[in-house]
C-alpha cells in the first residue's frame, strides 16, 4: 500500500514534468500550427537558467590550496557570504527558486525572439520543413550550451529547508518509513499551479478566450479584425516560460546538461500526440497518465511477470490509446491528420 | 533537371540518360570524392549505404506523405537478420541480403498494417513508438539474441553450417563476408555496395515513373479523392511501407556486409530522426535529393568530426599569426566535438533560405542558368519536358 | 604520416583537386601487395600516426575531452617536447623522447558518440584513410569491444581507453585489443574487504542495475562477492538506460529493509541516481540498527564532479586518482596540470599510459609489425605509470595492478578534491584465472 | 417505366437527435436527370453523403442498380460506376491536369488496388491519349500540364468533372456543381452538362441554382427539414406552393 502511494507520487511528479512540457508544445502547435522541436531546449535554457544564476551567485574568492602544486586548486568562498555572512549563505541556498523569479523575464525574451526571429516565418511552411529547422535550432542552442559550460552534468541544489525528505506517512498516520523529497512535493505542487495559472489565464480572460477561439478556428476570429498575430506571439512567449521554469525546477532532481532537452523531447511528443493534437487538456492528463503508467510498470512485482516492461510501458500504452482512439484522448478532427 | 527535381512526365530516352549519368557518378565516386577527404572504403560505403535508406524512406515520405519516425528499426532489423545469416549459415553475402530483406519485410508488414490504421501525426508517433520499443528490447532484455550494448558480433567459433559443410573447417581467423570467394573488404565492398545502390535508385526511379509511384502521389495530394475515385488507398500505403521497409532492411543488410556487426543503437529514435533529416534537407519527393541529403550528412559526422585544430591552422598557414589564430579559434566551434553545431547552423540555413531542400537550390541554379543563356532555347527546353504529344 | 596521406589531407582543406584523383584509384590495385606485409606500415616515412577515437558528442563528451587531452599530451611526451611526464619514470623504458622508432609521432582523432557504430566508422576511417598504426580511446565497453573486433579484423593494434565490463578482456578479448583499465570483477573483489571491514558483515544489499552488458558484470561480481562476506542481496532491480528520474526505482528500496544500495550506474545515469536517492533521505535513513549506506563500484571525479555534494562518504573503487603520492603519478599530475590547470581524469591516465605502453612496445621490438608488439606487450611488467607494479597478462590481455577503493570527500579542500583514496588494494587480492571467463584471442595474423 | 439505377428507399439518418432525414424514398432512372433542391440544412448534403458510402443510414437502405450499397466503401461504391463531384472541388493539388484525369482513368481500368510497380506513365499512350480528350472536352486541353494550385475555382470544378466523365460512371452525383462561379462559367458548366447528358449518363444534381437545375433536370426533388415534401417534373414544381413556403416566398422561383 504504501509502496503503491509512493509510486503513485512518483508518477505524478514525472507526469507533472512531461505535462508542463507538453502544455507549452500543444499550445505553440495549436496556435501557430507549429511543430517545435527546440521545445525541448527552452526546457534546458530554463534549467541553465538556474546554473547561470546559481554561478553568478557563488562566485567566489579564491583561496589557493597550496597543497597543491602542479596547479590551481581553490577553495571557494563566494563574496556574497564573505560580504553579507549568514544572510548571503541563505541567498546562495535559495537560488534555485530566485532562478525561478529570473527565468520568468528571460525566457519571455527568449521565447519572443525565437518566434519573432525565426517561428513566424515558418506559419505557413510544411510541417516537414517546420521540424528540421526547429530541429536545427534545438541543436545550435544545445552545442552553444555545451561550449559554455561544458558536458559534464552541474548538480544545483533545493534550499536546506526543502532539500531532505518529508515524512509524509507520519503527517497522514500511516507508516512512519513513508518518505518522499520535499523538493518533490514542491515541485509537484508547483507544477500543478502553472498548469491551472495557464488554463485559468486562457478560461478566464479575454485574452485567453481570443487565444482559445483562435485556436478552434484561426480564420474566422481574424475575420473578426483582432490581431491573433500578436496574441500568438504572447502565447509562444508563455509556452516559453512554462518550458523554462519547469525547467529551472527540475534542476534539484535531474542535474542539468546540454543533452536534457533533446532527452525530454521525444516522450513529450508522444504526451501531446496521446493527448490529442491541440487539446491542452489531452495533453496534461496524457503527461499524468503515462508517468504514472511508467512508475507502476517499474515496481519489482510488475517486473517479475513481464521482464523489461518498465522500458517499452509508455509506447506501449501510447500505441494502445491510438488505436482504440483514432485522435489520442482528447484529440480534434482534422488537426494534423 | 525538371524530371530530376519534380514529379514530371519523362521519356525513356530521358531516363536512360539519368540512370547512365548516375551510375557513372556513383562508380567514380572514389576519384572526384578524392580532393574533399572522402575518398575510402568505409565512408564511400556509408555514402552508398545511407543512399539506400534515404532513397527508400523518400518513396514513403516523398510520394504518400507519411512521416514515419521509426524507419531506423528496419535498419537495424536487416542488419541483425544478416549477422545471424552470416553467423549460422554462410558468409555468402546474398544469402544475408535476402534474408535481412525478408525479415524486415515481414516486420514492416505488422508495424505498417497497425500504424497505417492512422494518418498525419498519429501515424508518426505510431512508428515512432515501435521503433523505440524495438530498441529499447533490443538493447536488454533481447540480449540474447541481439547481444544488447556490445552490439552482435562474429566469433570464429560460430556454427556457419554451409561454410563448413562446403570448406570444412574455418581457418583461425574470422572470415570476411564474400560473394562466391570474392571477399567483400575495402573497396570490393564499396563496388558492391554501389551496384546495389544503382539497382535501388533504378527501382525507386521506375516507381517514380509508373503508375502506382502517380498514384502514391495522388494519395500525398488528397486522400479523399483518391477513396472517391476508386482507389482502396490503405493498400497502397502498406505497399509503399513495406518496399520502403525493405530498402532500408537492404542498407541495415549491407552495413552488416561492410561491416559484419549489428548494434541497437542503430534503431534509437536519432537514427530515424537522421534519415527524416537526411531526406528533407536534400529535398523530399525528388529522386535526388535524399541521396544528397544522405551524403552531407555522413560527410560532417565523419570527416568534420575528425578535423581539429592542427589542421586548421595548416589551412589557414598562409595567413598572419594573430588573424589565422582567431580564424582558427573560430572555426574549431564548427569542427571536430563541434560538428553538430555546423550540422545545425546548415538545416537552419537549407531550410530559411531553399524551401524545398537542397534539389530547390539547384533547380533555381540551373533556371537561373538557363534564363541567363537566352529565351528562345529555355522555351524548346520546356517542350522536351512534355512529350505526350 | 607518409606523404601520400598528408597530400590527401592537405588537398581536402584546401579543396584544391588536382592530383588527388590519382591516389585512390590505384590503392584498389595496390591493396593485396600489402598483405604479405602488414597494413599501414609506416615504412620509410619519418612520421608515424596513431588514431584517437573518443567520445566528442554524447553522455561521455566530457571524458572524451579529457582522454584527448591526455593523448595531445602523450604525443607531445613522446616527441620529446615537454617535461616528458612519464617517460621520465617508466620502468622499464625503451623510448628515447625521439617519436617512436625515430619517426615523429602524429595523430588523428575521431568521434566515437559512444556508438558502436559510430567508433566502427571513425575507427575505419582511421585505418583505412589516414593510416593509422594504432588506435585507442574509448569510454564505454560497447565501444571498446566493437571496435577491437574491429581492429582484430583489420590487423591494427587497438589500446582500449575506458572500457570496465569483463566482458572487454573475456568473452570478447581479442588478440589484437589491450585493456589497462581495471574491470568489474578486480572493482568488486577490492570493494568486498574495505565494505566488510567499514560496514560489517550482516548487511543487507540492494541493487540497482544499468540494464545492458556492463551493469550485468558488475551485478554478478559484486553479489558474488557481498555474498561471500556474509551480505544478504534483498533485490536487483534493473533500470534502463539514461532513465533521468530513477525515483520509481528508489522508493521500493525505503521499505525492502535493505541497508546498502549498490549503485551500478556510470555517467550521467550514476549522477542522477546517486541524486535522487539522497533526496529521498537514504544517507540519514537507520535501517536494522545500522546507518544506510551507498556503494558506487566505478567510481570517476568527473561523475562525483556532476553529483555535487550528494558523494560525500560514498565509496566505490576507481583505477587511479591524482592524489596519489608516487613518483609516476606525480609526474603526470605534473605535465598534465602545468599543460591544462587542473587536474587530470582516471579515463585520462589510462588513455596516456595506454599511448605510451604501445609506442615503448614498439621502441623495444624495433618494429611497427603488430605481431611482434602484441608479442612484447603480453606478459609485459612495468613499473612507474602511477599504479605500481603492473603486468599486461598474456591470456587476455588484461593488465593487473593494486586497484583504489575511494570514497566521496565529505570536507573537499578544493574543487578537484572530491575523491579520498581509502585503500590500495593489492594486486594479488584482485587477481583471478584468466579462465574464469572464458574467451579466445584469435590469431597473431589476420 | 424505364430502369432504375439507384433505389433509395425509406432511409432514416440522424445526428444525435437531429432528424437530418427522415423516410426519404428516392428513384433515379436510368438516363435521366435527376435534381435535389432545396434550403440550407434540409439534408441535400446527407443524401448524397449517404449514397456514396460516406455515412451510413440509421435504417433503411440504397441500392444501386441492385446492389445494396449500405456499409459499402466509398471506393467499392465508385468501382460500381457511381462518381460524385464535391461543393468544393476536389482535385489533386500539386500535379498536373492531365496527371489527375490520369488517375480516375487508372482507377476505371486498374480497380480498387492494382500492384505493378513496373509499368511506366510514359508508356500507357491509350490512358494518356483519352484524358487527353476529356480535358479538350472540358476544354482545359490547352492548360494540361499546369499545375492544378493556378487554377481558377471554374477550372478546378470543370477538371474535377473531367476526372469522374473519364471514368465513364454510370451514375454522377453532382453537389452544387456551380456554386462559387462567375454567371459565365456557370453558363459553360450547364453547357457541358447538357451535353453528357446526351450521352445518357445519369445524374442526381444538388443546386441551390434555379436556373441551372430548370435548364437541366428532368425530374426534380424537394427536401425541407429532412423529408421530400414535393417531386416532380420541372414544371410541376415551379407552380407546388409547398415549394415555394419552403423557400421562403420564392423568390428565386
Amino acid at each position: 500500500m504504501d509502496a503503491l502511494l509512493l509510486q503513485l507520487l512518483n508518477g505524478l511528479d514525472k507526469g507533472a514534468a512531461y505535462a508542463l512540457i507538453a502544455l507549452g508544445l500543444t499550445l505553440v502547435f495549436g496556435t501557430l500550427g507549429v511543430v517545435n522541436f527546440a521545445h525541448g531546449a527552452l526546457f534546458m535554457l530554463g534549467a541553465f537558467v538556474a546554473v547561470s544564476v546559481n554561478e553568478l551567485l557563488t562566485f567566489s574568492k579564491r583561496v589557493k590550496d597550496e597543497s597543491v602544486t602542479f596547479f590551481d586548486a581553490y577553495k571557494e568562498q563566494p563574496y556574497l557570504e564573505i560580504w553579507l555572512g549568514d544572510f548571503g549563505s541563505a541567498i546562495i541556498d535559495w537560488s534555485v527558486p530566485i532562478a525561478i523569479l529570473a527565468a520568468i523575464p528571460i525566457m519571455l525574451l527568449i521565447g519572443l525572439a525565437m518566434e519573432r526571429g525565426l517561428i513566424r516565418h515558418f506559419y505557413k511552411r510544411s510541417h516537414a520543413e517546420q521540424i528540421l529547422v526547429t530541429f536545427g535550432l534545438a541543436i545550435v542552442i544545445g552545442e552553444i550550451v555545451k561550449a559554455t559550460f561544458g558536458a559534464n552534468p552541474i548538480p544545483q541544489s533545493a534550499p536546506e529547508i526543502v532539500s531532505g525528505a518529508a515524512p509524509v506517512g507520519a503527517l497522514f498516520g500511516l507508516s512512519e518509513a513513508l518518505v518522499y523529497p520535499w523538493w518533490r512535493l514542491v515541485y509537484l505542487f508547483s507544477s500543478l499551479a502553472i498548469i491551472g495559472g495557464v488554463f485559468a489565464f486562457l478560461q478566464f480572460t479575454t485574452y485567453g478566450m481570443v487565444v482559445r477561439a483562435g485556436m478552434a478556428d484561426r480564420e474566422t476570429v481574424g475575420l473578426l479584425g483582432i490581431n491573433i498575430e500578436r496574441r500568438f506571439t504572447i502565447v509562444f512567449g508563455i509556452a516559453a516560460i512554462v518550458a523554462g521554469v519547469a525547467g529551472v525546477m527540475y534542476t534539484p532532481i535531474l542535474p542539468p546538461d546540454y543533452n536534457l532537452g533533446m532527452n525530454f523531447l521525444v516522450l513529450s511528443f508522444v504526451v501531446v500526440v496521446v493527448g490529442g493534437m491541440g487539446s491542452l487538456p489531452g495533453a496534461v492528463a496524457a503527461g499524468f497518465l503515462l508517468g504514472v503508467v511508467q512508475s507502476f510498470a517499474s515496481m519489482g512485482a510488475v517486473k517479475e511477470i513481464v521482464p523489461g516492461i518498465d522500458q517499452i510501458i509508455i509506447y506501449l500504452i501510447a500505441v494502445a490509446i491510438l488505436l482504440t482512439r483514432p485522435r489520442g484522448l482528447l484529440g480534434r478532427k482534422g488537426v494534423m491528420e | 533537371m525538371a524530371s530530376l527535381t519534380a514529379f514530371q512526365p519523362s521519356t525513356p530516352k530521358r531516363d536512360a540518360i539519368i540512370m547512365a549519368v548516375f551510375a557513372a557518378v556513383v562508380l567514380t565516386a572514389p576519384i572526384w570524392l578524392t580532393p574533399i577527404g572522402a575518398s575510402y572504403p568505409d565512408l564511400l560505403q556509408r555514402f552508398a549505404i545511407f543512399g539506400i535508406f534515404a532513397i527508400g524512406f523518400n518513396i514513403l515520405f516523398g510520394l504518400t506523405g507519411y512521416l514515419s519516425f521509426g524507419h531506423a528499426a528496419f535498419l537495424g532489423v536487416g542488419s541483425y537478420a544478416a549477422v545471424w545469416m552470416f553467423k549460422l549459415l554462410t558468409m555468402n553475402v546474398l544469402v544475408a541480403i535476402a534474408f535481412g530483406v525478408l525479415v524486415t519485410a515481414l516486420f514492416s508488414i505488422v508495424i505498417g498494417y497497425v500504424c497505417l490504421r492512422r494518418s498525419g501525426i498519429y501515424f508518426s508517433i505510431l512508428t515512432l513508438a515501435f521503433a523505440q520499443m524495438s530498441y529499447n528490447m533490443a538493447y536488454s532484455v533481447l540480449t540474447p539474441i541481439t547481444n544488447g550494448e556490445t552490439a552482435l558480433i562474429l566469433e570464429t567459433a560460430d556454427p556457419r553450417i554451409i561454410d563448413r559443410a562446403l570448406l570444412g573447417d574455418a581457418k583461425e581467423a574470422l572470415p570476411s563476408p564474400s560473394l562466391f570467394g570474392l571477399e567483400l573488404t575495402g573497396y570490393a565492398a564499396f563496388y558492391f555496395c554501389a551496384v546495389v545502390l544503382i539497382l535501388a535508385f533504378w527501382v525507386s526511379l521506375r516507381i517514380f515513373r509508373s503508375p502506382f509511384g502517380l498514384k502514391l502521389l495522388a494519395i500525398k495530394s488528397n486522400q479523399n479523392r483518391m477513396i472517391y475515385t476508386g482507389y482502396n488507398t490503405r493498400p497502397y500505403l502498406l505497399v509503399a511501407f513495406v518496399i520502403s521497409g525493405m530498402y532500408a532492411g537492404l542498407a541495415g543488410s549491407l552495413m552488416a556486409i561492410t561491416d559484419p556487426l549489428a548494434g541497437a543503437e542503430r534503431m534509437q529514435w536519432t537514427a530515424s530522426g537522421e534519415v527524416v533529416l537526411m531526406t528533407i534537407l536534400g529535398g523530399a519527393g525528388t529522386l535526388i535529393g535524399p541521396l544528397l541529403g544522405a551524403g552531407i550528412i555522413k560527410y560532417f559526422e565523419n570527416i568534420f568530426s575528425a578535423v581539429g585544430k592542427t589542421q586548421l591552422s595548416e589551412l589557414f598557414a598562409f595567413l598572419p599569426d594573430g588573424l589565422n589564430e582567431a580564424l582558427v579559434g573560430l572555426m574549431s566551434l564548427f569542427v571536430g566535438e563541434g560538428w553538430h553545431l555546423t550540422l545545425g547552423v546548415l538545416f537552419m540555413l537549407v531550410v530559411i533560405f531553399l524551401p524545398g531542400g537542397l534539389m530547390e537550390g539547384i533547380k533555381r541554379l540551373t533556371d537561373w542558368a538557363k534564363s541567363r543563356r537566352q529565351g528562345g532555347e529555355t522555351v524548346g527546353d520546356g517542350a522536351a519536358h512534355q512529350p505526350s504529344e | 604520416m607518409n606523404k601520400g596521406k598528408t597530400f590527401t589531407r592537405r588537398t581536402m582543406l584546401k579543396g584544391t583537386a588536382i592530383a588527388g584523383a590519382a591516389m585512390a584509384a590505384p590503392t584498389v590495385f595496390t591493396r593485396g601487395a600489402w598483405a604479405q606485409d602488414f597494413r599501414n606500415d609506416p615504412g620509410d616515412s619519418s612520421t608515424v600516426t596513431l588514431g584517437f577515437n573518443v567520445p566528442q558528442t554524447g553522455p561521455y563528451a566530457e571524458e572524451g575531452k579529457d582522454e584527448l587531452r591526455a593523448y595531445q599530451l602523450a604525443v607531445k611526451h613522446l616527441n620529446g617536447e615537454g617535461d616528458g611526464g612519464l617517460l621520465n619514470t617508466m620502468k622499464p623504458l625503451s623510448l628515447k623522447g625521439n617519436g617512436i622508432l625515430g619517426k615523429k609521432v602524429e595523430y588523428v582523432t575521431g568521434d566515437t558518440q559512444t556508438k558502436s557504430d559510430a567508433a566502427r566508422a571513425s575507427a575505419k576511417r582511421m585505418i583505412e584513410r589516414d593510416g593509422v598504426v594504432m588506435v585507442t580511446g574509448g569510454s564505454s565497453s560497447g565501444v571498446a569491444v566493437a571496435v577491437q573486433s574491429l581492429c582484430q579484423e583489420m590487423g591494427v593494434i587497438f589500446m582500449a581507453g575506458l572500457t570496465h565490463a569483463n566482458d572487454t578482456t573475456g568473452k570478447d578479448r581479442r588478440r589484437y585489443g589491450f585493456r589497462h583499465f581495471f574491470n568489474a570483477h578486480m572493482s568488486a573483489a577490492a570493494l568486498g574487504p574495505v565494505l566488510e571491514a567499514e560496514m560489517g558483515k550482516e548487511r543487507r544489499s540492494y541493487m540497482l542495475t544499468a540494464d545492458y552488458n556492463w551493469g550485468w558484470s558488475v551485478e554478478g561480481s559484486m553479489t558474488e562477492v557481498t555474498e561471500k562476506i556474509g551480505w544478504e542481496t534483498v533485490n536487483q532491480v534493473r533500470t534502463p538506460l539514461g532513465a533521468g528520474d530513477f525515483s520509481q526505482y528508489i522508493t521500493p528500496v525505503l521499505d525492502s529493509g535493505a541497508d546498502v544500495l549498490v549503485l551500478i550506474h556510470y555517467g550521467k545515469d550514476m549522477v542522477d541516481s546517486l541524486t535522487q536517492a539522497v533526496q529521498f533521505g537514504l544517507r540519514d535513513k537507520q535501517v536494522n540498527g545500522k546507518d544506510f549506506q551507498v556503494v558506487v563500484p566505478l567510481y570517476s571525479r568527473l561523475m562525483a564532479q556532476g553529483a555535487g555534494k550528494n558523494v560525500a562518504g560514498i565509496y566505490g573503487s576507481t583505477n587511479w586518482h591524482w592524489s596519489l603520492q608516487d613518483e609516476g603519478t606525480q609526474a603526470f599530475v605534473k605535465s598534465f596540470g602545468q599543460e591544462y590547470g587542473f587536474p587530470p581524469s582516471q579515463a585520462a591516465h589510462t588513455c596516456y599510459v595506454q599511448a605510451l605502453l604501445y609506442a615503448n612496445a614498439v621502441e623495444a621490438t624495433g618494429t611497427f609489425y603488430p605481431v611482434e608488439v602484441i608479442k612484447f606487450l603480453e606478459g609485459f611488467e612495468f613499473d612507474g605509470m602511477g599504479n605500481g607494479p603492473t603486468l599486461y597478462r598474456a591470456e587476455d590481455h588484461q593488465c593487473f595492478k593494486p586497484v583504489l577503493v575511494v570514497k566521496g570527500n565529505e570536507n573537499p579542500t578544493s574543487q578537484f578534491d572530491l575523491l579520498e583514496v581509502v585503500n590500495e588494494v593489492p594486486t594479488e587480492q584482485i587477481t583471478y584465472p584468466h579462465d574464469l571467463y572464458a574467451g579466445d584471442l584469435g590469431p597473431y595474423e589476420v | 417505366m424505364a430502369n432504375v439505377v439507384l433505389d433509395v428507399s425509406d432511409v432514416n439518418k440522424t445526428f444525435g437527435g437531429l432528424q437530418a432525414l427522415s423516410h426519404i424514398n428516392l428513384q433515379i432512372e436510368e438516363g435521366k436527370t435527376h435534381a435535389v433542391i432545396g434550403p440550407n440544412g434540409a439534408g441535400k448534403s446527407t443524401l448524397l453523403n449517404v449514397c456514396v458510402g460516406r455515412l451510413a443510414p440509421d435504417t433503411g437502405a440504397v441500392m444501386f442498380d441492385g446492389v445494396n450499397l449500405t456499409g459499402m466503401d466509398p471506393y467499392d461504391i465508385n468501382q460500381l460506376g457511381v462518381a460524385r463531384v464535391f461543393q468544393t472541388p476536389e482535385i489533386f493539388l500539386d500535379l498536373t491536369l492531365i496527371q489527375n484525369v490520369e488517375i480516375a482513368a487508372l482507377a476505371k481500368r486498374d480497380g480498387a488496388f492494382h500492384f505493378r510497380p513496373f509499368r511506366l506513365m510514359y508508356k500507357e499512350k491509350a490512358l494518356t491519349e483519352e484524358a487527353e480528350h476529356m480535358l479538350e472536352d472540358v476544354g482545359l486541353y490547352r492548360l494540361k500540364d499546369e499545375h492544378t494550385g493556378n487554377l481558377s475555382r471554374g477550372d478546378k470544378r470543370r477538371l474535377e468533372l473531367a476526372m469522374c466523365l473519364v471514368q465513364h460512371p454510370r451514375l454522377l452525383l453532382l453537389d452544387e456543381p456551380t456554386a462559387g462561379m462567375s454567371r459565365h462559367d456557370t453558363n459553360r458548366t450547364i453547357d457541358l452538362l447538357k451535353r453528357i447528358k446526351e450521352r445518357g449518363m445519369t445524374k442526381v444534381i444538388i443546386e441551390h441554382d434555379m436556373h441551372v437545375v430548370f435548364s437541366l433536370a428532368d425530374k426534380i426533388s424537394v427536401l425541407a427539414q429532412g423529408a421530400i415534401i414535393a417531386e416532380g417534373a420541372p414544371d410541376e414544381i415551379r407552380g407546388n406552393p409547398k415549394v415555394q413556403e419552403a423557400y421562403l416566398g420564392g423568390a428565386h422561383v
